[in-house]
């Protein structure tokens, strides 16, 4: 299980290439990637804040739950934080398990709780204006399903 | 204790952290005493049903107690992914 | 779209890095890699036979189905077949979408397809014996979902 | 028309391809016409529904047409990914 927190790019391919070489007993390795939008146009940057210490905390409990809950071989996270440009990657996760079903239930698990359980804020910033990410029912929502 | 503020939180309060002397009790008693200090602190705590709390960096109820807490950290809801 | 069919290895890392680069409008990048397990222990080889014509339209089909479906931006399969060695990497796919829960969707929706519509057939050899495996009733039983 | 056998159909009848001359109208009636040929196919082809057909690389059912048809093959359930 790793998980690494940084503001500096990751490189999904090496990511995936190496996650995957690290699973020997699996067959089947989803990945999900998260990248930076610009949905109303005019994004320059995603800022993304975040609360050292506790963010990895609550990434590796997030991570050893969803370990605990599905037979996992491996399960990865990354994430960044600081000003992402648009169509950066911001974050991915990795789960291999022996079968499909079990690897993609809990990348998406990963996901959902990661999308609000984890100390992280964003705010998209344009020429005009600067304006925090308000968090969508529909991603709290997400939580019940688990 | 350390009480932190993150996102606009800690924007409408205009600082990240701060050394905090109090007796409360609970989350919510703190956020009482935070509140009666100046408007600004008002308004970050005008409505607590927007907010998120930890506690010693788990994530917690604002019915929590203080006991023994070295860090309280007040943000509005995540938004990571 | 891209359809693979091909007995040479693919190379995860370098397939996923390349997807990503060619959407400039998605949020969200799943990709799914299937590797050959040796479930009963001695697996010397996974032979996968295919119908060469009819595979590749049939593996463009359903992701032309997982296109009209889902909101993708774009979906990538790859499925080797020939002689495989266990830990080999089988066959991945990959969708990108603006939002998570169409890129899970569709990529589930891809291998639920591909698993039991696309024309490849599976045998096991050991060094006792080579025995074609048998088709899942959970398998068929998870295209009824979609 | 060309007539293909994949996986275990392929390795019971012992060629993975013939060309085989036929008035059948369905690819039921071409599965009695095999079926009456000689053991091997009698045997391949005992059990309809532990196969699948395709007519012209198209995954279709037994009563299904053969007119116009090019290509028919038989294999076993399908087991990709």
């Amino acid at each position: 299980m790793r998980i690494v927190v940084q503001e500096a790019p990751f490189d999904l391919g090496a990511e995936a290439a190496l996650f995957a070489k690290g699973c020997t007993e699996s067959g089947a390795i989803v990945t999900f990637t998260g990248i930076v939008r610009d949905v109303a146009g005019g994004l320059e940057t995603m800022e993304i804040e975040h609360y050292p210490g506790m963010t990895e905390a609550a990434l590796a409990g997030i991570a050893q739950e969803a370990m605990t809950r599905w037979a996992l071989e491996d399960a990865l996270v990354i994430h960044r934080h600081g000003a992402l440009a648009p169509h950066e990657m911001i974050m991915m996760v990795a789960t291999a398990a022996p079968h499909r079903k079990d690897a993609f239930e809990a990348a998406e698990f990963l996901m959902d709780y990661l999308k609000s359980r984890a100390p992280f804020w964003k705010r998209e910033v344009t020429s005009q204006r600067a304006e925090w990410v308000a968090a969508k029912d529909a991603d709290e929502d997400a939580l019940k399903r688990w | 204790m350390d009480v932190l503020y993150f996102a606009w939180v800690r924007e409408r309060i205009g600082l990240p952290r701060e050394t905090v002397h109090s007796e409360a009790a609970t989350v919510m008693e703190l956020v009482k005493e935070l509140r009666a200090r100046e408007d600004r602190y008002a308004a970050a705590f005008a409505d607590v049903s927007a907010l998120r709390v930890a506690v010693d960096q788990q994530l917690t109820e604002f019915d929590a107690s203080l006991d023994g807490v070295r860090e309280v950290a007040f943000f509005p809801p995540m938004t990571g992914g």
